[in-house]
């Protein structure tokens, strides 16, 4: 043991960060730096497109619809004549706001429910319970229903759109938390026997700043990695409501929605397809990979080789 | 030790082995340059401390060190099998090579928690091999498996086969690895630190095992430790390795007696021997190389008591059964007493599970005792509320084993050591620097290293943090559990000195918590002996050391391998008495300690614990 | 309207075609499916379309309508009328007389006992039948003899042909459903899902939600019909794939109700397997214009009701010059292709009703912008037209549905180059049309100023239909806003006409009335803005024989008939 | 090894219980109308009428009292009289679908071998296929078999079954014209002919449905396969002489399964939201198309139900899984 961690200190040049480190070893991972790049390429091609694209995605051109791919529309347009591009940046805009802030909310509730369960042993049971009794949810069903449940009220105090935001990043982010709240209970308990946090109870350290300053950092990795997973994850069940007619309201572009609506195109223009089923697998693929890139450059055992 | 095996020939010869790890820094070498042989019948060990290269070495005799992403450059090995003549290992490909592993070279590893595969039986495990190398049927298998089971001395080896590895003991399962090993009657038994993670009875009776089964079978032995009193039980010769290389070769008297390079003798300095303190009566640092003696101090602390812990009790509840509800309890401490006076060492000692480590985490709270007092400057820090506790801490800190655990590894040293500061706001701003900054003077660290992160420093520079960071609330006791046992012997004499040094200057009270007898009878003043949660004998260090009257205490003594070749182990068969399990029902009521007084200052248990 | 000719000339070459095949049972198997999936064969249990046509092969009643939304006698031996005499000079009596020899599927005689049950079945109070509607208003029925029913109604009935016309209100058999009157109806599952009847094939096996297996009726009364021996009705899917399993792939015989859009259907079709057809029933996709003030900041008792006019819509030019805007033509072209048809009336058929209109045709931009100039709305610095303080902004929704959403975006676009503002709003269909009087989002709430939806009425007569814009029946807090005069129109003109027409028996007087009515809805006052007829589209394989697409009834009516080219 | 498993089925029972008030409050919460698809030209006094005849409108602790009776006192008699032919449920009130106005449970039992038979199938194949790739990207990471099987089973993860439905629908259905593009829930298989016609129409379903898996379980299996390769245990086996196979295989293999069951049967609920998506595609009759079908007609007693089932099957997959884990690994069974 104490071998092999030897050597691995003498791999460490002097000076270098953690993060540094970090990074040292996610570089590595070609496919997980691929996949970094185009994702915060697709990120920010959807966050600026608006400005640079002079398209609105809802301005009908009816002499120009049903178009193919041209210089003009790269991607065609729709029915409407709208320009297919134009409405895949705001399609990615919404999918990917879905995803991020449902990843959040799943990671929030995740990680204080596992920290919660693995630092305070009192609560650990029920809330463990608690998270079993989630994960036998079947999860589609509950979203359908809370679909049903909260739609309306929602869309009348927000507005459709924003309500149906709240409604979908709500659904999905208390519906996939439970992973999270696992690996990060085990984590906890695992870092709890660690002698520094232990040493930071004999040096007088409050419960709370302890979960701060030294449970919080170091279970970091798996609650980032399941981060990538949560946004691959959102975008996809957003998707699937917007398939099975319960998300957005249809004039409001997402990747699902556009998907949905071409599927009955397949045959005859399959470019619309191809565009919003090639965003979200790319989008899905990449963070997957920088997951996957992140979970290597985290894990200590394999930063070592 | 006869040396008529020098005028036979090599069974294995090892010449310049060069092995590199592939690394994303590049090209890492793990063994430089190594050349060294065995003969039929003797032992060799490989010694060094850790990073040496010596279990490299091992790996790549039986050409495992591939699977881990090593590779051997150059040099050879070559090794006169049983059937044909001499062929040089390096040139085999794997599946010859599986030949040869387990069948003519067995190995054994040094964590015997973790080296056998939990989800097979014994058995299974055992037979493996045989049918593989030896072709048997497996009725056979099954009845060879047996014996082997009763050569390596396994109480019950009928049941033993159709346990599971979770079921039996540590010691019961390195057994059963050392059985593995041996199943093909291999020409040589390569032994890989198979000790070191044992209680030192346990040791002791494996190192017995392993010299017997020499003697027996006439396996040659290549022993790797980094442990020189273990080198001194066993070792033919020994083989000194450092930084990939070896360093000096010899016979074991050579080694120990007429060291030539200055690690070797660094090394030998720096390993406690039992028995070095006889005559002494206060605790005084290692003598590192020769110009160290001149500095030598003694600590005397004062007889002003500081630490009383009274009839401490605690268990740990057992939850089972169909509905998780508390079943039985665990008996981690029973009634223990001790007192621990100012600016002196009271040391508590025993084996893994004897309820050392949980009395000094209790003391600080860190775990919630039953019953008892524990009073440290007028107030009994168990009846304090969570406040007053807070304001306790600062009288008493702790300094952990594991050097790698202790320190968070995303904060800096500095944020690290200033943190208890930052806690009780002590200080701030520009004095809190030069106050940390001190801090790592005191302990010897270099300030350099304010700004640096756990990772980039060794294990004693850490263990030198955690040092650092229990002194920055200037307590007046020290718990120090295990603090210098997962450390490198000359690692370890510093930071033994370090400790002495700073016992010294500030007049520190440090709980000393240990299984190694030999520090525990360099640093103390006062001794503690626990076995199951009792204390069986406490005293003075001297009187415990030379006039042990427990008979745990004396078997302790007996088991503790001794750093000196001309002490070996007498008895062929050393058999202590395996620890019995301190878990015990709901309704057990314990009586209470009652101690029989030898003389002033020693007093020895007087109930029945069942280690006679 | 052209198609109604070329089915006409499918209609006779089926009727050849007939005559040429052999006989009973010698087709083999044909295979239809619906996307939506039956979920029991009881008509009186469920007002599905699924549900009543997957019945309509097993239960008939005494009349149908056919394709042309003509009365033809089924189980009758002919259509009561008053020239006749089936139906009595005051209007309050209506006489059936079934067919002789008519069987049951297990080999009984049909009796005229069956229907009297039928009609006592629905009008249980406990029952919770889907169709009471259509026994409205009914005094007694009386049976004279084994063949004859005589249906009197409390007041005149100028269409008396509510009760046992078309598929809803087939005739089930006496001697099943004894046990299952009222509160038990729902429990008889066994009876809800193998119905003993008199049309052309029985059940062998019914999966709810899934797929039914019909055999040919042994008992049935054509011994050469019907030309299939069994017919496998599968449910379940969407549209799409059951346009490409009958178009595309040839794995089914019939689809029915292709809601797709037109160029899907046509790249179809190019797989050469089958054909898509179209037919017409009455009913509209239309504008409603909401003449009470929706805002929001009205109380509750008055905000959409007729105590608060609406700000601009109440101004005619407004409403006229919104409908001028829009370009009816390319919203066919778009949502409905060969399933729609450019209409300005509310009741575009039957042809007798039918105003055949066409004032709306053609978009005119600027004519309603000139319109509203002199009606005095001028354009604002925002380009929205305003007088006295208020603004031309619509709130305009409807249901959830992805034509309805581009609609939408379209008229939205016109409306905007005339000086109008648009926020569109799309709810759920199920809140939407649910009723619910706790729920601000349903269509009679009219929270909106604005709203699109279809309607359509049942047979052929629309006095019920046009009866709803009647003073007094909109949707209000007194009545859990229940009511269908949606857009709270009220005119005693109007009404005055509707009893005009509820006195009336004479169907060329009847249709004449109508179609003043209809003209005063849309036409002269723009309340209702058309905006397509809706027709539907099925699809069936070219090997399929005898298909006769009919929308005033099942379309699955004359199963019987239908072959193997 | 009994105690456990009856601690965990002592355990399932009370979730259980939680989780049908759960459903039911949910559903009840919701403002959905049965009535909402009746036509327009249906009067509203008719769709009250009805809405009465389906028993609507009763306090919510009685229709909850009403469905747990019903669902676990009454429907567990049928079951008895069924294979029995006693007659103790006779009479006694079932739960009715309000759709079909018949016993949902009867339709269920129709359903469910469909549903289990998907996705049953679908598993087998994404294990078959995704433990050989898992071993063996593990067993050579970051080789090109490694990327490359990473890759493709993250795009076949990445893709969602509602797309990859219809893409598979027209290419193997329409243009190759290999596999029907509908399920067809009367075929019977009496020979061997109606069996291959049998796989053939299970192929697509059951691919587009363990493509999701595959991605999944070959993840898991390759890391949990990468940390046993670091044990101690393996390096043990290794220096025991025995070939790459039998470490792998045997050794490597038995421990890396262990948390890989527990993975496979907490993905249960994400197949099964991927079998409703997919019964719908390909109109396979089984209870996830019933579900939607029923959420569609706002038929609550069978949502209640089904929702129950589907949460059923996951608790008592999961304690498969449980009882599975405690059979692999020694150090349970023994807890």
């Amino acid at each position: 043991m104490s071998e092999k961690r030897n050597n691995q200190e003498s791999l460490f040049s002097p000076g270098s960060s953690y993060w540094g480190d970090v990074w040292l070893q996610f570089k590595k991972h070609k496919g997980a730096l691929l996949g970094a790049i185009i994702f915060f390429g697709i990120v920010i091609s959807v966050m600026l497109g608006p400005l640079l694209w002079p398209f609105e995605p809802n301005a009908i051109d009816i002499r120009s619809r049903n178009q193919g791919p041209s210089l003009l529309h790269p991607f065609g347009t729709d029915q409407l004549g709208r320009d297919t591009f134009s409405r895949m940046i705001a399609g990615g805009r919404t999918s990917i706001t879905v995803g991020l802030a449902a990843m959040f909310l799943a990671l929030i509730l995740g990680t204080l429910i596992g920290v919660i369960a693995g630092y305070f042993k009192k609560l650990d049971g029920i809330l463990m319970r608690f998270t079993d009794l989630f994960l036998s949810l079947p999860l589609l069903p509950l979203l359908l229903l809370m679909m049903f449940l909260f739609r309306e009220p929602l869309s009348v105090s927000y507005g459709p759109e924003k309500g149906m935001f709240i409604l979908i990043v709500f659904a999905i982010g208390v519906t996939s938390w439970m992973p999270t709240a696992r690996i990060v209970r085990g984590d906890v308990l695992a870092l709890k026997q660690r002698e520094f946090v232990m040493a930071a109870r004999s040096i007088g350290t409050p419960d709370q700043k302890i979960i701060l300053r030294h449970i919080l950092p170091n279970i970091l990795s798996p609650i980032l990695v399941s981060a990538t997973l949560g946004i691959a994850n959102a975008i996809i069940t957003e998707s699937a409501l917007s398939f099975l007619g319960l998300g957005f309201p249809p004039d409001f572009p997402t990747w699902g929605r556009l998907l949905n609506d071409a599927v009955d195109y397949l045959q005859l223009h399959p470019e619309r397809v191809m565009w919003p089923g090639l965003a979200i697998s790319l989008t899905v693929l990449s963070i997957n990979f920088l997951g996957d890139g992140l979970r290597d450059a985290l894990d200590p055992r394999i930063r070592g080789r | 030790m006869k040396n008529t095996s020098l005028k036979k020939s090599p069974i294995l010869d090892v010449n310049s082995l060069k092995v590199n790890f592939q690394t994303k820094t590049g090209k890492v070498t793990g063994v430089k340059d190594l050349s060294f042989s065995i003969f039929p019948g003797e032992t060799v060990c490989l010694v060094g401390e850790s990073g040496s290269g010596k279990s490299v070495s091992s790996l790549s005799i039986m050409r495992l060190v591939e699977f881990g992403g090593g590779k051997i450059d150059s040099g050879s090995i070559m090794f006169s099998s049983n059937s044909k003549a001499e062929k040089d290992l390096i040139d085999f490909n794997q599946k010859d090579m599986r030949g040869i592993r387990g069948n003519e070279i067995g190995m054994v590893f040094q964590e015997p928690m973790t080296a056998l595969n939990p989800v097979f039986t014994v058995k299974r495990q055992l037979t493996e091999g045989l049918r593989i190398h030896k072709k048997m049927g497996k009725k056979e298998a099954q009845l060879e498996a047996l014996n082997l089971l009763k050569s390596v001395r396994i109480p019950e080896p009928e049941r033993r086969l159709n346990q599971y590895p979770h079921e039996l003991s540590g010691g019961m399962r390195q057994r059963i690895v050392i059985a593995m090993a041996l199943a093909c009657k291999p020409r040589i038994l390569i032994a890989d630190e198979p000790t070191t993670a044992l209680d030192v009875t346990i040791q002791a009776e494996i190192l017995t095992l392993l010299n017997r089964l020499k003697q027996e079978t006439g396996t040659s032995i290549l022993f790797i430790t980094h442990d020189m009193a273990v080198v001194a039980q066993i070792a033919d010769r020994v083989v000194v390795m450092y930084n990939g290389e070896k360093v000096e070769e010899g016979t074991v008297n050579q080694i120990f007696n007429n060291p030539v390079k200055d690690y070797t003798k660094k090394l030998i300095s720096s390993v406690p021997k039992l028995g070095a303190m006889i005559g002494k009566k206060y605790p005084e640092p290692l003598e590192l190389s020769s110009n160290d003696k001149l500095k030598t101090k003694r600590i005397v602390g004062t007889k002003k008591p500081l630490l009383e812990v009274k009839n401490l009790v605690t268990r740990y509840p057992v939850m089972g059964g169909m509905f998780r509800k508390k079943i039985a309890n665990l008996h981690a401490v029973e009634d223990v007493s001790f007192t621990i006076n100012k600016g002196q060492t009271f040391s508590l000692v025993g084996e893994s599970g004897c309820g050392k480590t949980t009395i000094a985490r209790t003391i600080l709270r860190l775990e919630e005792s039953v019953s008892g007092e524990v009073w440290i400057e007028g107030v009994d820090v168990l009846k304090q509320n969570k406040k007053e506790l807070l304001k306790q801490r600062l009288n008493m800190q702790m300094v952990f084993q594991d050097p790698y655990g202790s320190l968070n590894p995303v904060m800096k040293l500095f944020d690290q050591v200033a943190e208890p500061l930052i806690n009780y706001k002590i200080n701030q701003g520009a004095e809190l620097n030069k106050m940390i900054s001190e801090l790592f003077d005191k302990v010897k660290l270099p300030r350099a290293f304010l700004n640096r992160y756990p990772h980039e420093l060794s294990g004693g520079q850490r263990q030198r943090v955690a040092i650092a960071r229990a002194l920055a609330l200037n307590p007046k006791l020290l718990i120090l559990d295990e603090a210098v046992s997962a450390l490198d012997v000359s690692v370890q004499a510093s930071v033994i000195n370090l400790l002495l040094d700073l016992q010294h200057e500030l007049g520190l009270s440090y709980l000393f918590v240990s299984h190694d007898m030999a520090v525990v009878e360099r640093v103390s003043h006062y001794v503690g002996v626990m076995y199951l949660g009792r204390m069986v004998e406490i005293g003075d260090r001297q009187t415990i050391f030379s006039n042990p009257t427990h008979p745990y205490t004396k078997a302790l003594m007996k088991a503790v391998p001794i750093a000196d070749p001309k002490k070996r182990f007498r008895g062929d068969d050393i058999n202590f008495k395996a620890i019995s399990s301190p878990i015990r029902s709901l309704d057990f009521v314990p009586d209470a300690s009652s101690y029989k007084k030898i003389k002033k200052d020693h007093y020895v248990l007087d109930n029945d614990i069942g280690y006679d | 309207m052209k198609l109604k000719i070329t089915l006409l000339i499918a209609a006779f070459a089926s009727l050849f075609a007939s005559a040429i095949y052999a006989g009973r049972a010698t087709d083999g198997n044909a295979k239809i499916i619906y996307w939506q999936a039956p979920s029991i064969l009881n008509p009186y249990l469920s007002s599905g379309t699924k549900d009543i046509e997957s019945a309509s092969l097993v239960i008939e009643p005494l009349g149908r309508y056919d394709e042309t939304g003509a009365l033809v006698p089924w189980l009758a031996e002919e259509i009561p009328t008053v020239g006749n005499g089936g139906v009595s000079s005051d209007l309050t009596t209506i006489t059936w007389k079934l067919k002789k020899g008519l069987l049951w599927s297990d080999g009984s005689s049909v009796t005229s006992a069956d229907v009297k049950f039928t009609a006592d079945y629905c009008m249980d109070p406990d029952g919770g039948c889907a169709q009471l509607n259509k026994f409205d208003g009914i005094k007694s029925i009386e049976t004279p003899d084994d063949r004859t029913i005589v249906i009197t109604f409390k007041s005149p009935k100028p269409n008396p042909y509510g009760p046992f016309m078309g598929g809803q209100t087939p005739i089930l058999q006496k001697a099943q459903f004894e046990n299952c009157t009222g509160a038990k109806a729902s429990q008889c599952t066994e009876q809800n899902f193998n119905p003993i009847g008199t049309g052309p094939f029985v059940v062998t096996e019914f999966r709810p939600n899934d797929v039914i297996q019909y055999k040919a009726n042994e008992n049935y009364r054509d011994p050469n019909k019907p030309a299939f021996a069994t017919i496998t009705f599968k449910g379940g899917g969407d549209a799409t794939a059951a346009g490409r399993s009958v178009l595309e792939t040839g794995e089914f015989d019939y689809a029915w109700n292709l809601q797709l859009a037109p160029e899907v259907i046509a790249n179809m079709e190019k797989a050469g397997k089958g054909v898509a057809i179209a037919g017409f029933g009455p009913l509209v996709e239309r504008l409603e214009m909401n003449m009470t003030d929706p805002s929001p900041s009205l109380d509750a008792d008055t905000r959409s009701t007729v105590k608060a006019p609406h700000p601009f819509l109440t101004d005619m030019n407004v409403r006229k010059a919104l409908s001028m805007a829009i370009d009816r033509p390319l919203l066919v072209e778009i949502g409905y292709g060969k399933a729609g048809d450019v209409t300005c009336d509310l009741v575009p058929a039957p042809d007798n009703y039918a105003a055949n209109n066409d004032y709306c045709v053609k978009q005119d931009i600027a004519g309603a912008n000139a319109l509203l100039d002199t009606a005095g709305w001028k354009k604002g610095g925002d380009g929205i037209r305003q007088k006295d303080g208020v603004r031309l902004s619509i709130l305009y929704q409807t249901s959830t549905n992805a034509v309805r959403q581009d609609f939408q975006a379209l008229i939205k676009e016109w409306w905007s180059q005339i000086g109008v503002e648009t926020e569109l709003r799309n709810l759920n269909a199920s809140v939407f049309f649910g009723g619910d009087p706790g729920s601000p989002d349903t269509f009679q709430k009219f929270y909106a100023d604005v709203e699109m939806y279809a309607n359509t009425f049942d047979g052929t007569d629309p006095e019920n239909y046009l009866g709803m814009y009647r003073c007094g029946n909109e949707p209000k807090p007194e009545s859990q806003w229940q009511g269908e005069n949606i857009n709270r129109y009220c005119d005693p003109k109007y009404d005055a006409l509707l009893d005009e027409l509820s006195q009336t028996g004479d169907l060329g007087k009847r249709g004449e009335i109508a179609i003043k009515l209809n003209n005063m809805l849309t036409k002269d006052s723009y309340t209702i803005v058309p905006l397509v007829h809706r027709g539907r589209v099925s699809a069936h394989s070219n090997t399929l024989g005898g298909v006769i697409l009919n929308t005033w009834d099942s379309e699955l009516w004359n199963t019987a008939d239908w072959y193997r080219k | 090894m009994f105690d456990y498993t009856v601690r965990r089925l002592l355990i399932a029972v009370p979730t259980l219980i939680v989780i049908s008030l759960v459903i039911f409050l949910v559903l009840s919460l919701a403002p959905n109308d049965p009535m909402a698809q009746v036509p327009l030209t249906v009067p509203p006094e008719v769709k009250e009428k009805m809405r009465e005849a389906l028993g609507l409108g009763q306090p919510l602790y009685v229709q909850f009292w009403k469905w747990l009776v019903q669902f676990f006192w009454i429907e567990p008699q049928v079951l008895i009289d069924h294979y029995f032919g006693t007659n103790y449920s006779e009479d006694k009130l079932r739960v009715i679908s309000w759709q079909t106005r018949a016993p949902v449970m009867d339709t269920v039992v129709q359903r469910l071998p469909q549903t289990l038979w998907v996705v049953g199938m679908s598993y087998v194949v994404a294990i078959a296929i995704s433990i050989p790739i898992g071993i063996y990207s593990a067993y050579k990471q970051y080789s090109i078999f490694d990327q490359a099987g990473t890759f493709i089973t993250m795009v076949g993860y990445s893709i969602p079954p509602f797309f990859t439905g219809p893409l598979v629908i027209v290419i193997f259905a329409v243009y190759l014209d290999w596999f029907p593009s509908t399920y067809d829930t009367l075929h019977e298989v009496n020979s061997w002919d109606s069996f291959i016609i049998q796989l053939k129409q299970m192929f697509l379903p059951v691919m587009v449905l363990a493509i999701q898996g595959t991605a999944q379980i070959s993840r898991y299996m390759r890391s949990a396969i990468l940390d046993n390769l670091n044990q101690d245990y393996v390096r043990t086996a290794r220096a025991k002489g025995l070939s790459e196979s039998i470490v792998i295989l045997v050794h490597v293999l038995r421990n890396s399964m262990i948390p890989v069951i527990t993975v496979i049967a907490l993905n249960l609920p994400l197949i099964f939201g991927g079998a409703i998506i997919t019964e719908q595609v390909f109109k396979v009759n089984g209870i996830g198309q019933q579900l939607i079908l029923a959420i569609y007609a706002n038929d609550l007693p069978t949502i209640q139900t089904l929702t129950f089932i589907f949460a059923f099957l996951i608790v008592f997959m999961n304690l498969v899984a449980d009882v599975l884990y405690a059979l692999l690994d020694p150090r349970i069974r023994y807890e």
